[in-house]
């Protein structure tokens, strides 16, 4: 934790940002919009920069839990202020900060009304975000994780388009009601914690080294699963997803479908997995068949869409179903894959409905049919589009093939039954997507109101840019990311494997022969096995 | 003996202002007495070696308040609303009466309760800090330390009574 | 009787007191009862003050200094409120102060 | 050779000016320069590497090259307890691949000359459009051709894929052309399916993706006699090939794919792209020769496709499905050869093949180009006086492929049909069968278009006739606005940037060949000594040798066998189309029922529309319902649920519970009239109240002590 001590209190600079930017639009009048924005766009802004440090201090090396912040909270029951990252949360909070100032600079000129309100939720529902993913406290990641809802409940419901209320309230309740029964895990972990060890406390490191018996286990398996199953959304639980991705702004959209999401899949892997590893092997089938489902069934849905926006959110559930697939099989490089799946869905999908809200902006319909021919008169916007696509469908060379690759890779050598359905989404993923792309980019201009159609604006190709660039550079050179996953990968796998061998301690073991490691990597990349993991 | 004379002198004085300030017809007198009351009272501090109490009598109470009650009484025109004790709902007799009782029973309560305390203990000094005549600086010191608190909220009190007067007496808000 | 004992204070302050609370049942000009309620509040800082000196205690003190504030501040907003009802009721009459009648 | 990574790299830069600059700034003549120059540099490398190659000995001709980590190192169990699974960025020159290096930068390097007379009619950023799709499938073939792993392979064969569906919808605004690209993807990807999951079953049964790591680990497993693992590889792989390399039953995208302009035909689906399959094919030749079951499915599929295609490729009009229909036939050549285990054989032919059909598309494009955009064959004729170069470099490569000696074709085709013999008589015969039908439709196509009456549409004289010309049905308006503007002045010969490549094409065609003279001709067969150590291995694989050999004279038989037989088709396409062209029709009519079989292409599209594509999207549309009616139903209805029973209880709060609070409150109000006369509003009364309870207090006091 050496980085901790030169920088003290980086993630709570990072958490409270945003906050701090919307206490600031707070006192700023209402009628001055422009203000308001700048104001916002350089919260946002500063929001990312602040959390650029992650990226370089973090210790890839070191298994420990990083950027340590732990002060008393509620001591009386033993919650406490206790901020942490590892690799997972790293990368997520990266990827959260970049998508705040991708949303908050995408929303320039769709948000007309209530300008100051509107900024001031996303920003708050960016600290929630980014709350979620550095609390150690369990009761402390709970709050943030309602702290979340309430701004996306409002940014749906007040500036969402046609059906916002109904999509506001479903989306409110449903998350609502699978984290009341999250809720009864964490205090179901939390006594057992304190009838074992007699101490009252919320803290995931101690949580983490509890051995639960399987029978309790399962049941709080039960009761996390519900609740992060809602939030991934995970078939059957995804009906809230078409109907809030539909509804929402643009830019809530885009951190729905990019961020929170995450939080589910988060949830599993920094909860369900390590504090109860037996109950998750034996959810195994269980979840894995879920996915599958999820997979084929989202699939198959987007392609009966006439709905641009919906279309995409279905594909959202198939995508996070690959993520759930990954992570369940339990196998390292299937996590690692489910990890980077998920920053990939967060950079295509994210993308996806950024270049709908481009041309919701313009014409205001998503209607698939009321377009056509759009190569033609926005080039540009037709080859993001396409790149775009190409990662959604996982083509290589771009981000969403190294996730894939990974996650079936993964479960293939689990099971090769589950793998042999769950490629079977690569086929109708190119389906659907390419079926998108024809109706909406191929053609003639049949729609005299497209004929006019500006192309991207420098503003939203500056949202795309970074998408873009992330897109080409996980496809090509993933190692900077899969490093800063390799222990806490490691660490998630053994406690769901006793047996397993985690790499850093091999290479604390063999640190004689560490250089001579390190040329023989260089030297003979091809050659056959090698000791990776003895 | 001198000591004595005095207490009674002015006890009587007291009381009887006390008497006149509330009996007076016309508002007016009454605070010329309410004063003068205020005044006797301030001397009775002096001889309790509460100097700073009796400058604070003197200033505020004296100076300050009762002026205050002054303007008021001008301000308001007391001619137009004599009073009359005859109102059938009004309860003048038997208050008073009832005041009388009461006072006589608190006096047998007190000087009974009073007698016996100081024949268990003897005396009741032996606490607290022991002071002197001359001792407003101790009271400022005690004041400022362990009594900061509420003497600041004092100060709010203060504050926000006069604000609180200010808006009640002003003709129209918004004016 | 010659000796000046606090119960004489105590006497002459439940005196002063009940003339006070006689004032303030009897009179119907609420600026006197203002005033009988002054009254009120001075026996019992002739209370105060008395005890002080017997029990060596600053504390007595000190009280009648917040007793003196607290009096400052109900004499303020009293009479404000009276001069604000006296504007638009043209009365000081108590008897016709009763719109808390059932 | 270190450099080989460059070689890519180039077209893959020449893409980048090209998208991210030439769209908006390059004229047409500096996109097509950066286009034509980069991959002109790619071939020269090519040449100096694969020259390097041939300078080193032949057990060390296996250079790899690391450019960088792609996955690094993950720790994943396999069929062998732990392995890690990695995948460096790593390209491989051997024999194999300098062949196919030399081929793909080659024929490349000629298309891309091509393109740029091809392409003229294109408006500006067309043109650079164009030129950076062309680009781009350069680099990812390279990639495939390159890949030292079978990930790396994948990288470029899901590329090509990508450029192949860009390509074959660069008319976007066609229907057809948008649909066929999108059909060839998503067929690609069904056979991407299989092949991912190849790699995945043989990284769980080797722990690697090496290809020369896994091809020495399989090298020493015994040949599998039953069904075992590596046939499962091998079936997976297979399923990929015959999805990229169009056989059956994934070859329905090709014959659309040509929506596609003509010179992508000509290098994707004909000469590059859709041989991948074979090259990976032949890549892994250790793991299939393991594999004898799969073997004997790769020959049947192979030889069944060649047959059929060619079957369709008799009455097909439109001139550029024909030679579409020979790209998947011949393409089944190669999987027969491949199947019987003659994986030189194969690639052999996929070297001869990419000259003459790709010297057959070119030529077609510049017949289609010259007749403003005609394709169907009905509407053309005697062309030959108006085209001259373009007529006899495809009458070349229609020798070539007719399999005349001593064309290029020749020497493959009959490598193929012997070693086919060897293993099986049966597909032997169908072989022959398909070597006569396609002399037969190459030479039906020669004498359409070149030879007999011109059937074409008037075409405007300089003064008049321009009306005639505008009703004339050419073309199907696909092209962009900046198409033909101007009249068309009747056939023409094609500029001179298409016919050169032509005629160096026609050279190769005719030359290519010497390279595999057969032993019974009196050669060595140079190229399959040259590829032997891609196929085994460096000699790790001693595949069995054939239990029988044919004399030299048997074999020279077969050959003249063949070559007698394609000569009398040749002059059986002759007699039906130059000198009796009522001859084809009264065929037509005395086979009508296998005619309008073959010209509806078996119906198969219809098949594949009614059952798999349908069921989809039934499928889909039944699974939405599903999704709103039960799912969200299910939802829903606890939301109704929840609504219907929170009116219950209002119902029940308002009248009972509520009742009884209010009933209880009425009681209060009653009683209060009793009580409420204390309240008079006069503070004094309270007050005297207050003092009558200190009286009370102090009384009770004074009694109580």
């Amino acid at each position: 934790m050496s980085n901790a001590a030169d920088t003290p209190s980086l993630l709570s600079l990072i958490l409270f940002t945003p906050l701090a930017g919307a206490l600031v639009l707070l006192f700023v009048g209402s009628r001055q919009v422009d203000l308001i924005r700048w104001i916002a766009n350089a919260t946002a802004a500063l929001g990312f920069l602040v959390s650029l440090p992650l990226w370089f201090l973090y210790d890839s090396t070191n298994p420990d839990w990083q950027f340590v912040e732990q002060m008393e909270w509620i001591p009386s029951i033993g919650a406490q202020y206790f901020l942490g990252v590892d690799g997972f949360s790293v990368l997520l909070i990266l990827l959260t900060t970049m998508m705040g100032v991708i949303a908050v600079l995408s929303s320039w000129n769709a948000i007309q009304t209530r300008v100051k309100e509107y900024y001031i939720f996303l920003l708050m529902l960016q600290t929630g975000m980014i709350g979620a993913f550095v609390a150690l406290d369990f009761l402390l990641f709970f709050l943030f994780w309602e702290v979340m809802l309430v701004p996306m409940y409002f940014l749906i419901g007040i500036w969402g388009s046609d059906n916002r209320l109904y999509s506001a309230i479903k989306f409110f309740l449903f998350t609502l009601v699978g984290s009341v029964i999250m809720l009864l895990g964490i205090l179901a972990v939390y006594f057992y914690h304190q009838d074992v060890t007699g101490v009252y406390t919320f803290d995931i490191t101690q949580f983490h080294e509890l051995n639960i018996p399987y029978d309790l286990q399962w049941w709080i398996f039960l009761a996390f699963f519900l609740g992060f199953a809602v939030k991934v959304p995970m078939f059957p639980f995804h009906t809230w997803l078409p109907d809030a991705h539909t509804d929402a702004p643009t830019a809530g959209s885009v951190i729905l479908a990019a961020v929170l999401l995450k939080m589910g899949t988060y949830g599993f892997i920094r909860f369900s997995l390590p504090i109860l590893p037996e109950a998750t092997q034996a959810f195994v089938p269980a979840v894995v068949l879920l996915s599958i489902i999820g997979i084929v069934y989202g699939a198959l849905v987007a392609m009966a869409q006439r709905d641009w926006k919906r279309l995409v959110a279905y594909s959202s559930v198939s995508h996070m179903g690959m993520v759930m697939l990954g992570m369940f099989a339990l196998t390292p490089v299937g996590i690692t894959g489910s990890i980077v799946q998920q920053l990939n869905h967060g950079i295509s999908t994210g993308a996806l409905f950024l270049l709908v809200g481009v041309v919701y902006e313009r014409r205001h319909t998503r209607m698939i049919a009321e377009y056509g021919g759009l190569s033609k008169i926005m080039p540009v916007y037709a080859a993001i589009f396409l790149i775009m696509t190409m990662s959604s469908i996982g083509l290589p060379t771009l981000n969403g093939f190294i996730g894939e690759v990974l996650i079936l890779q993964g479960i293939f050598v689990v099971s090769k039954t589950w793998a042999f359905f769950a490629a079977s989404g690569i086929v109708l993923g190119a389906a659907y997507m390419l079926w998108l792309y024809q109706r909406t980019m191929f053609g003639t201009v049949d729609n005299p109101k497209n004929e006019n159609l500006p192309d991207v604006s420098l503003r939203e190709f500056a949202t795309f840019a970074p998408l873009l660039l992330l897109a080409v550079w996980i496809g090509l050179y993933p190692k900077p990311f899969l490093d800063r996953l390799e222990t806490s990968v490691d660490k998630v796998m053994m406690r769901v494997n006793a047996d397993y061998t985690p790499r850093f301690a091999v290479a604390a073991e063999g640190d004689a022969d560490a250089t001579e490691g390190a040329i023989a990597v260089v030297e003979s990349a091809a050659g056959p096995i090698r000791g990776g993991a003895r | 003996m001198a000591e004595a004379l005095l207490f009674y002198t002015l006890a009587a004085l007291i009381l009887g202002l006390g008497v006149m300030v509330v009996s007076a017809r016309s508002a007016v007198h009454s605070v010329l007495f309410l004063v003068v009351n205020f005044l006797l009272v301030a001397v009775l501090y002096v001889t309790l070696n509460a100097e700073f109490v009796a400058v604070i009598q003197v200033l505020v109470y004296a100076g300050g308040i009762v002026v205050l009650y002054l303007f008021v009484v001008m301000l308001v025109n007391l001619k137009k609303a004599p009073e009359r004790f005859s109102d059938p709902r009004r309860l003048a007799r038997s208050g008073l009466l009832l005041g009388g009782v009461v006072l006589a029973l608190i006096v047998v309560v007190v000087s009974s309760s009073l007698r016996a305390g100081m024949a268990s203990e003897g005396t009741l000094s032996g606490f607290g800090t022991p002071f002197t005549s001359g001792n407003t600086e101790q009271l400022g010191w005690v004041l400022y330390t362990s009594y900061l608190i509420p003497f600041e909220l004092a100060s709010m009190l203060l504050l926000v009574a006069m604000i609180g007067a200010i808006v009640l007496a002003k003709r129209h808000l918004g004016d | 009787m010659l000796e000046i004992t606090p119960l004489h204070y105590s006497l002459l302050s439940a005196a002063l007191f009940m003339i006070g609370v006689i004032g303030v049942l009897v009179r119907r000009n609420v600026i006197i009862i203002f005033m009988s309620i002054e009254l009120i509040l001075n026996a019992v800082n002739i209370n105060l003050v008395a005890l002080s000196d017997q029990l060596q205690d600053l504390a007595g003190q000190v009280f009648v200094v917040f007793v003196i504030a607290v009096a400052a501040a109900e004499a303020a907003v009293g009479l404000g409120i009276i001069i604000a009802f006296y504007r638009n009721k043209e009365t000081v009459n108590i008897d016709e102060i009763q719109i808390m009648r059932w | 050779m270190d450099l080989i990574w460059l070689i890519p790299l180039l077209p893959g830069l020449g893409a980048a000016l090209n998208g991210l600059l030439g769209i908006r700034y390059f004229s047409k003549q500096t996109a097509g320069l950066v286009a034509v120059s980069t991959m002109a540099v790619a071939f020269v490398l090519s040449v100096i590497a694969f020259a390097g190659l041939l300078g080193l000995p032949e057990e060390e001709r296996y250079h790899e090259v690391t450019v960088a980590s792609w996955i690094p190192p993950i720790p994943l169990e396999t069929a062998n307890g732990i392995g890690s699974f990695e995948v460096p960025w790593a390209f491989v020159l051997d024999p194999l691949s300098g062949m196919m290096l030399l081929v793909v930068t080659g024929i490349g390097l000629l298309i891309h000359v091509y393109s740029v007379g091809y392409i003229d009619h294109e408006p500006r950023g067309g043109v650079a459009r164009f030129f950076c799709y062309l680009n781009l499938f350069c680099f990812f073939m390279l990639i495939l051709v390159l890949g030292s792993s079978f990930l790396v392979m994948f990288v470029g064969w899901e590329g090509v894929g990508l450029c192949s569906y860009l390509l074959i919808g660069y008319w976007y605004r066609k229907q057809s052309a948008s649909d066929a690209g999108k059909k060839a993807f998503i067929v690609n990807r069904i056979g991407d399916w299989g092949f991912i999951l190849g790699i995945f079953l043989v990284f769980f049964t080797f722990g690697t993706l090496d290809f020369r790591s896994v091809a020495e680990a399989a090298a020493g497993m015994p040949v599998e006699v039953g069904f075992g693992v590596l046939s499962l590889i091998c079936l997976f792989l297979f399923i990929g090939a015959t999805g990229k390399s169009a056989q059956i039953p994934l070859y329905v995208w090709l014959p659309d794919a040509m929506e596609g302009p003509t010179p992508v035909s000509a290098l994707i689906h004909a000469a590059t792209m859709v041989t991948a399959g074979v090259y990976m094919v032949c890549r892994n030749a250790v793991l299939f020769a393991h594999a004898p079951m799969v073997m004997e499915a790769v020959a049947w599929i192979g030889v069944l496709t060649a047959f059929m295609a060619a079957t369709i490729g008799l009455v097909q009009t439109d001139i550029k499905r024909v030679l579409a229909y020979s790209t998947v036939s011949q393409l089944g050549y190669m999987f027969l050869a491949t199947g019987v285990g003659a994986f030189a054989a194969g690639a052999f032919h996929l070297m001869t093949h990419a000259f003459f059909k790709a010297l057959l598309f070119l030529g077609s494009g510049s017949v289609i180009h010259g007749m403003n955009e005609e394709q169907d064959m009905r509407r053309m004729g005697g062309l030959k006086p108006y085209m001259p170069t373009t007529f006899w470099t495809m009458a070349i490569g229609a020798v070539a492929i007719a399999g005349i000696p001593p064309l290029a074709g020749f020497f493959s085709k009959d490598e193929i049909l012997y070693r086919t013999f060897l293993h099986s008589q049966v597909l032997w015969g169908i072989g022959a069968l398909t070597a006569v039908m396609t002399a037969f439709y190459m030479f039906r196509l020669i004498n359409m278009t070149f030879l007999g009456r011109y059937r074409g549409p008037e075409w405007g004289q300089p003064a008049g006739g321009e009306a005639a010309h505008g009703a004339g049905s050419h073309g199907d308006g696909g092209h962009d606005d900046g198409g033909h503007g101007h009249a068309w002045h009747g056939p023409h010969e094609s500029p001179r940037t298409m016919t050169v490549p032509l005629m160096v094409l026609a050279v190769g065609a005719v030359f290519a060949g010497f390279i595999g003279v057969p032993a019974a001709l009196g050669g060595s067969n140079v190229i399959e000594h040259f590829l032997e150590p891609s196929f085994t291995a460096f000699g790790a694989f001693h595949p069995a040798e054939e239990a029988h050999h044919l004399s030299h004279t048997a074999e020279l038989g077969l050959m003249a066998l063949s070559v007698l037989l394609a000569a009398g088709a040749i002059l059986f396409a002759y007699r039906n189309y130059v000198r009796q062209p009522a001859a084809a029709d009264e065929m037509a009519r005395t086979f009508a029922g296998p005619h309008r079989v073959l010209t509806n292409k078996y119906y198969v599209d219809e098949l594949y529309g009614a059952t798999v594509v349908r069921g989809t999207m039934e499928g889909a549309n039944g699974l939405w319902t599903v999704d709103q009616r039960v799912v969200d139903g299910a939802v829903n209805g606890t939301g109704w649920t929840t609504i219907f029973s929170s009116w219950v209880s209002h119902v029940l709060d308002k009248y009972v519970v509520d009742g009884l609070v209010n009933f209880v409150a009425w009681v209060c109000a009653e009683a209060s009239y009793v009580f409420r006369r204390a309240q008079t509003g006069l503070i004094q009364n309270y007050a005297f109240a207050t003092l009558l309870g200190v009286f009370a207090f102090v009384t009770w006091y004074l009694l109580a002590r």
